[in-house]
């Protein structure tokens, strides 16, 4: 049975190489060769999975040595893989998941000519990511770590000739190095420490470690994390991603990718319980970011980065629950598989509407679209519904644990933790409906106007080559696009159930991060109703801003706060000037001190020997009698030299 | 007597060198053919040394010794442990791809042009490069070594001065002015680096009475052989300078830029991946083993600046606007790399600095090839100049960014692997040096990524328009190395096999442990 | 007392005498070889001083030497310079005229202090021991120097044989030159003459007096003043040109005067006569 | 007497010769000098072998003459042929070596 986790890895690999390598042979058919590879691996999945209930919870562990990687004396790295409850979690969520959008993504590149190689790149995502999650050491975890940082890279960057894509997908990349970077240097110390990065005896030495160690550790891991997850300050480059085509987006940069972060803290919960500081700082982050996704949520007019605010945020509630400690981890983990079902329904449904819309991504321009695409708006509303937290839905029992966690942390922090988490409630239900309604809702702004306005940001060019350049009139997508959204809105009403009710998922993951539980200030009731309380507040203030009067299709200017949020708070401007010219400045100055200083040095050298050879020269006048001068001289010196010698 | 293989392996190429130059003028094809075959033969030859190689065995293999010049005694003495076997299995590997890439780059140019190109003697050039090159990877005699590191520059010398770029945006006069500039520095530098050494050679002579390494290392061992502090502080500088001019360390390494931007991209390859592997090689093999004290006495010094060559390389490649000049200055920051790991004295920074070795040759010959036919399809070398040639070229571009992501050390291909060697070993004994080393990670991901953001991406330039893809001459050329790069990183275990031992003794030479970690966490 | 004895003691008085009188005549000799203008002086003064040399070598007890001295050198070779001279004959090398910078003063100090270290060299030597040549020559002088040369110096003396023959060769190749080229004609060399428009006519022979070796005197124009051409380029080099037009003119005017006192004319002013002399 | 002093005098007339070679312009007259010279070495060597009692010195300085013959000939013919091709005998006129 373990042999099959290899499997898990090699399908997607092996489709990978087929698509990218195959050339265009394969044009016709590849799509469907991408699908069936990671459906392939999906199916392994369940089969482990199966296997692993099977057994009873303290032995639902499976590993499968395959060879040894790199052995240099002490440092040994093997490619070995761990199959235990948390990681077939994440398995199971990315193989599922990452098959419905395959599927759908067979419908929405329909019209891209290159669409082997987007499948080819999707199937080199669902390797890396299941490589990251099931490998057995930190260092095999890098490797799938930075296999997904490829893979996202590649196919934010898939619209290659558009500058703005290939930019985004280099900054991806580049702040994901920064994260990678806390990585390294994690394995790094955990090797000074430990003598070893891979996870059985790091976990159980844990206790050993002096907490100095375990801190800087954590916090390295934190850095990662915060790289991968888009979690401030490393956040900046998700809102950006959005330029590549939407499945991407529903799979790497919502579902399973930019969870990442949340798997690797939970992972290493005996580093992190061991570094109450670095818990500390977890958290922090957690909350600073719940509120930054959610507020630049709110001022977004384009759908995508509407949903990217609302994904980091999300995350943030994973993180602060994470940073909980023993507390929080399952919740962490639980949040994040019903956010995958979701945040993938709103994403695949975004991209349908766009679909539909000739690949309109401003929301002023929707409107009214629920009687034109009603499946559609069926599977975004339930998932709307699912992420706002609307009661025994999804959302419902994964949030509302977390808030819950969070103030039972106790103390003046709990209260802190607690209250972020509640106002971050009350402004996603804000976004979110306000979302619903733009696009779903009110009068048809998209009636009687030229397509697609030229100044959207990331209007995908599939377009182009549909050539529709007339009013788009709005229609429902086809089959092989709708099924996975009904799929995963099925997932979004009842998986939060499923988890939720009995503890199901508590008692599923609790011999692998452990759980206990907190000293609650308020009852989980109390906690609930303020939840409520929040929600409906923040409805309703979306319901009378956007419900009641008809939305400018112009954004208005707005007050300071909504313009800096558009601008994700001012954050990518700081890099800009900060990071990026002061970056050109010192490249620049220091190109020329090569040249001048440490080349003018040996050029100096050289010309100033020139000139003395070109002086002693004239001492060569070719007149016999001074070459016998110096000939004798020379003879005269050599008698002094002896008589000297002699002298002494 | 058995066969003397490693003699076999050094003269083949240098007997097909005459060969080739030998070769009329008019039959250029049979010239290169020639050339090819000589070079595969070759690198046959090297992989029966790798086979007849047993790692677990004594330290130097091989081995053959003859009296040479008696009065001084200099011997002809050749051997090599797990180190040179790795380097002489790259070089000889690497020979065919250059060559098969050069293969059209001597060819005499369209008439009109006032420059004579002789075919013949490209090759020859070639082949005789790696004769030297091989030689010195086996050569255990101190004297013998210095002739060949020293003689390696005659050739090189006309290779990088006599054979540059086809086309040239400055035109064929100012192209062959620069082109002599570059020969001529890259002569200066290093003759100036083997001018102290042979000093410092005369002087391990007069201290020890003779050349052979072996001897005086283990004479150094048992100490039978003492030095005073000072000599082998003066005799360690005179052998590290050259080593450092050769595997260009900061503030040393101006010449390697303009040598790499004026000559063409084979010969590039063959400076950057093969020659100036030698330097480091000889870090490892001279300055550690004769000079053991001083060489710990100077890692400070040399660490710091090995971090500067890393950072510093990194951000003058950032700041390139010529697709070679970027690439060199790429390779300065990778051999700050090989030299930390060296000088971190572990067993993972000195393996890693092999391993890093081979696969910095490996993937610098993959990115700086591919640029190379990139330039002689466009005719410039400049950045600006590109754009969108993933469009009209898709197999181009593909082969050119997994050479850009192997350059940036992606997990999963090659330099990783012996990248995190080097930085995990010197971090369990200097972490904050080996902290400021890991930010080379992320320069290495913005030069090699911009590079390619803006050649291959983007909107498509029309004079990139009409760009061919790869041939299948280059194809050939390109392919073995990629695959070669995807093996190395999956499975590296064969190379550290060989490697490991001769480090372990390495180490046991200058009297360092690995430090042990706080926790003992894994069962011994 | 025989030489012989001689040599092998010390120094009798009579050689310290000899030693100082030729000494500082050998140095003089020396001092004007270098110093004298003229090429044919230095030979002479050359010789001199081998003539000297010569005899301290017989002092010296060196007999053999001091022969061969005096016919090799002094008879043989400084005839040998002699001859050349006279080749050469008198060029502008001669004169002392320093032409290269500084080289003058470079010379003179390097000559002053080699000869300085030198003198030192000898005097701090220590030149104790000293045994004449009594048993050395003990069997002649001649038969010594036979015995050694043609025993242990054997190889030697017939090396200097060979180079002696391959000098003689040399000298002969070197000097003796094949006319390459065929002699111009009469008529050529005139043509030639004319085209380069030098003096066409036969140079002016020198003024002849009875009086004097008339070769070397200018002959005067008609205004009295001698001129260049009529003497040869080499008497004009060494300056041996002597010049009479002074004395000529006053015998002129006499003359003139002692033809006036008889005819009693009255006498032509000399500058009409003159300008008539000029009109001719 | 002490006979060193036929060594200081054979110094003497070394130097001078030696002087003489680098002030006279005539190649002549340089030649003359140097037979100067060697004529002061061979003082000093029949001095030597009056000292040391052999007559090595004296050989050698026969040999000296016969060298000294051989070098006159030869140098006279060049001096006489070089004066024949530029029409003097001024050592600085064969100032060819200049680049």
């Amino acid at each position: 049975m373990e042999n099959l986790i290899a499997l898990l890895v090699a399908a997607p690999l092996l489709g990978a190489a087929v698509l990218l390598c195959g050339g265009r042979r394969l044009d016709a058919v590849g799509h469907w060769i991408g699908v069936l590879m990671s459906t392939a691996s999906f199916v392994f999945a369940v089969i482990l999975f199966a296997d692993l209930l099977g057994k009873d919870a303290e032995h639902r562990t499976l590993m499968q040595h395959l060879w040894t990687w790199i052995p240099v004396e002490s440092f040994q790295a093997d490619v070995t893989f761990r199959l235990d409850q948390l990681s077939i979690t994440f398995v199971l969520l990315i193989t599922g998941v990452g098959s419905l959008i395959h599927l759908y993504s067979v419908g929405y590149m329909e019209h891209d000519e290159r669409r082997r190689r987007f499948f080819g790149y999707l199937n080199l995502f669902l390797a890396a990511m299941l490589l990251l999650v099931i490998a057995d050491n930190y260092l095999l975890l890098y490797v799938g770590w930075e296999g997904v940082g490829l893979a996202s890279y590649l196919l934010i960057g898939f619209w290659q000739h558009k500058p703005s894509a290939a930019t985004a997908a280099k900054k991806a990349f580049l702040v994901n190095r920064v994260g990678d970077m806390g990585l390294s240097i994690a394995i790094m110390l955990m090797f000074t420490t430990f003598g070893t990065f891979a996870f059985g005896p790091v976990f159980s030495h844990a206790g050993d470690a002096s907490e100095g160690k375990l801190t800087a550790i954590a916090l390295m891991l934190l850095l990662a994390a915060c790289g991968k997850s888009a979690q401030v300050p490393l956040q900046s480059w998700l809102g950006d991603a959005m330029e590549g085509p939407t499945p991407v987006s529903a799979l790497i940069h919502a579902a399973t990718m930019v969870t990442a972060g949340v798997y690797l803290i939970v992972r290493s919960a005996s580093i992190f319980n061991g570094a109450p500081d670095a818990q500390t700082a977890v958290t922090v982050v957690g909350a600073v970011t719940l509120l930054f996704g959610a507020i630049v949520g709110c001022a977004k007019d384009d759908i995508k980065k509407a949903l990217a605010g609302s994904t980091m945020s999300q995350i943030g509630y994973m993180v602060l629950a994470a940073g909980l400690g023993p507390i929080g981890y399952v919740f962490a983990i639980m949040h994040l598989v019903t956010h995958g079902f979701f945040k993938a329904g709103l994403f695949l449904g975004a991209g349908s509407v766009m679909h539909g819309m000739n690949d309109e991504v401003d929301m002023r321009k929707y409107g009214g679209l629920r009687k034109y695409m009603p499946i559609t708006f069926i599977t975004f509303g339930l998932g709307y519904l699912a992420i706002i937290g609307f009661p025994f839905l999804s959302g419902f029992y994964s949030k509302d644990k977390i808030i819950e966690a969070a103030f039972a942390k106790g103390g003046t922090e709990g209260w802190i933790l607690g209250t972020c988490a509640l106002v971050g409630a009350a402004i996603t239900a804000f976004y979110m409906t306000r979302v619903m309604l733009m696009t779903f809702f009110g009068e048809e702004r998209w009636k009687n106007q030229p397509t697609r306005s030229p100044e959207a940001p990331s209007a995908e060019p599939a377009a182009e080559h549909r050539g529709e350049h007339a009013e788009p009139h709005p229609h429902e997508s086809p089959k092989v696009m709708t099924i996975p959204m009904i799929v995963l809105a099925f997932g979004s009403v009842f998986a939060g159930g499923f988890f939720g009710i009995g503890d199901r998922f508590l008692h599923w993951l609790e011999p692998v991060t452990g759980h206990s539980e907190g000293d609650s200030p308020l009852s989980a009731g109390a906690v609930t109703g303020a939840t409520m309380v929040c929600l409906v507040i923040g409805v309703g203030i979306a319901y009378a801003m956007y419900g009641r009067r008809p939305v400018p299709s112009v954004a208005p200017r707005g007050s300071l706060l909504t313009r800096a949020a558009r601008r994700d708070l001012l954050q990518d401007d700081f890099n800009h000037v900060v990071l990026v010219r002061g970056g050109e400045h010192l490249t620049r100055s220091l190109v020329y001190v090569d040249h001048t200083l440490v080349d003018g040095v040996v050029n100096g050298t050289a010309a100033s020997v020139g000139g003395l050879s070109g002086r002693m020269r004239r001492l060569q006048n070719g007149f016999a009698r001074s070459y016998a001068v110096s000939m004798f001289g020379g003879a005269a010196i050599l008698v002094a030299a002896t008589l000297l010698m002699r002298a002494v | 007597m058995s066969f003397p293989l490693l003699t076999a392996t050094a003269v083949l190429p240098a007997i097909g060198a005459i060969a080739t130059a030998a070769v009329p003028a008019a039959r250029r094809t049979a010239a290169k053919w020639l050339a090819l075959t000589v070079s595969l033969a070759t690198l046959a030859l090297a992989i029966t040394v790798l086979v007849r190689f047993d790692p677990d065995g004594g330290r130097y293999q091989l081995t053959e010794s003859h009296a040479w010049i008696k009065d001084f005694g200099v011997r002809y003495e050749l051997g090599v442990d797990g180190i040179a076997v790795a380097l002489i299995a790259l070089t000889a590997l690497l020979i065919p791809f250059i060559i098969l890439a050069g293969w059209h780059d001597a060819d005499p140019l369209e008439t009109g042009s006032r420059r004579w190109r002789p075919t013949q003697g490209f090759f020859a050039l070639i082949l005789g490069v790696e004769a030297m090159v091989i030689i010195s990877f086996e050569a255990t005699d101190v004297f013998l070594f210095y002739i060949f590191f020293e003689a390696m520059l005659i050739p090189m010398y006309f290779l990088i001065g006599g054979f540059g770029d086809r086309a040239h945006e400055h035109g064929e006069e100012a192209a062959s002015t620069q082109r002599s500039y570059a020969a001529v520095k890259f002569l200066l530098y290093n003759l100036v680096g083997g001018l102290i050494m042979l000093a410092a050679v005369i002087g391990l002579y007069v201290v020890a009475g003779n050349f052979s390494l072996q001897e005086i290392a283990q004479a150094r061992a048992n100490g039978s052989l003492h030095m005073a502090t000072s000599t082998e502080r003066w005799l360690f500088l005179g052998f590290f300078f050259a080593f450092a001019v050769k595997a260009p360390l900061w503030p040393l390494h101006t010449w390697l830029p303009n040598a790499m931007q004026e000559s063409t991209a084979p010969v590039a390859v063959l400076i950057t991946a093969v020659v100036d592997k030698v330097g480091t090689f000889a870090m490892l093999r001279f300055c550690l083993q004769l000079f053991p004290e001083a060489s710990k006495w100077a890692t400070p010094v040399i660490l710091v600046l090995a971090l500067i060559s890393i950072v510093y390389g990194a951000l003058l490649a950032v700041g390139q606007r010529d697709i070679k000049r970027l690439v060199a200055y790429a390779s300065i920051s990778h051999f700050g790399f090989i030299i930390m790991g060296i000088f971190a004295m572990t067993s993972q920074g000195q393996s890693g600095a092999t391993l890093y070795m081979v696969n910095h040759g490996i993937s610098t010959a993959a990115w700086m090839l591919l640029a190379g036919f990139l330039i002689s399809r466009r005719g410039s070398r400049l950045i600006a100049d590109y754009g969108g040639v993933q469009k009209v070229a898709p197999v181009l571009a593909g082969t050119f960014l997994i050479g850009t992501l192997a350059t940036l050390s992606l997990p999963g291909l090659a330099p990783f692997v012996s990248e995190f060697l080097v930085l995990v070993g010197t971090f369990t004994r200097y972490p904050a040096i080996g902290i400021i080393g890991t930010f080379g990670i992320v320069l290495a991901a913005l030069y090699a990524l911009v590079l390619y953001q803006r050649t291959m991406t983007g909107p498509v330039k029309p004079e990139v328009s009409a760009m061919p893809d790869l041939r299948a001459r280059e194809l050939v050329v390109v392919a073995p190395l990629i695959v070669l790069l995807v093996f190395l990183g999956v499975y590296p275990k064969p190379v550290t096999d060989i490697v490991n031992p001769a480090v372990k003794s390495t180490l046991s030479d200058v009297h360092k442990k690995d430090p042990k970690p706080e926790v003992e966490a894994v069962a011994k | 007392m025989s030489p012989l004895q001689l040599a092998a003691y010390s120094t009798s008085t009579g050689e310290a005498f000899q030693f100082w009188v030729l000494g500082t005549v050998a140095v003089i000799g020396a001092l004007s070889t270098v110093f004298m203008k003229k090429a044919v002086h230095s030979a002479l003064s050359l010789a001199g001083t081998m003539i000297v040399l010569a005899v301290f070598y017989l002092a010296n007890g060196a007999y053999f030497l001091g022969i061969v001295q005096i016919v090799v050198y002094t008879g043989a070779i400084m005839m040998l310079f002699l001859f050349v001279v006279m080749l050469v004959g008198v060029t502008a090398a001669d004169s002392l005229k320093e032409t290269i910078k500084g080289q003058r003063w470079l010379a003179l100090l390097c000559g002053l202090g080699f000869g300085i270290l030198l003198l030192a060299g000898i005097g701090n030597a220590s030149l104790k021991q000293f045994d004449g040549l009594a048993e050395a020559n003990a069997n002649g002088n001649v038969q010594g120097l036979a015995a050694l040369i043609f025993t242990k110096y054997v190889f030697a003396f017939e090396i200097t044989g060979a180079l002696l023959i391959t000098a003689a060769v040399g000298a002969m190749v070197l000097t003796h030159r094949e006319r390459t080229e065929r002699a111009k004609t009469q008529r050529e060399l005139s043509e030639e003459r004319v085209r380069e428009g030098k003096h066409v006519p036969p140079l002016p022979a020198p003024g002849v007096y009875a009086r004097h070796n008339a070769v070397d005197i200018a002959g005067l124009l008609p205004d009295g003043t001698p001129s260049e051409l009529t003497v040869s380029k080499t008497l004009r080099d060494r300056g041996q040109i002597r010049d009479v037009s002074a004395e000529a003119l006053n015998d002129l005017r006499a003359l003139e005067q002692r033809a006036q006192e008889r005819l009693e004319r009255t006498e032509i002013e000399p500058a009409t006569f003159k300008r008539e002399e000029a009109s001719k | 007497m002490n006979p060193v002093n036929y060594l200081y005098l054979s110094a003497l007339l070394f130097t001078i010769g030696a002087t003489g070679v680098l002030i006279r312009r005539n190649a002549i007259v340089v030649f003359m000098c140097i037979e100067l010279m060697l004529n002061a070495c061979n003082l000093a060597f029949v001095t030597f072998s009056r000292m040391h009692g052999n007559l090595d010195g004296q050989v050698i300085a026969f040999f000296t003459m016969v060298v000294a013959a051989a070098e006159v000939v030869v140098g006279l013919a060049i001096i006489v042929s070089l004066f024949r091709s530029r029409h003097s005998a001024s050592v600085d006129d064969a100032s060819l070596m200049k680049l």
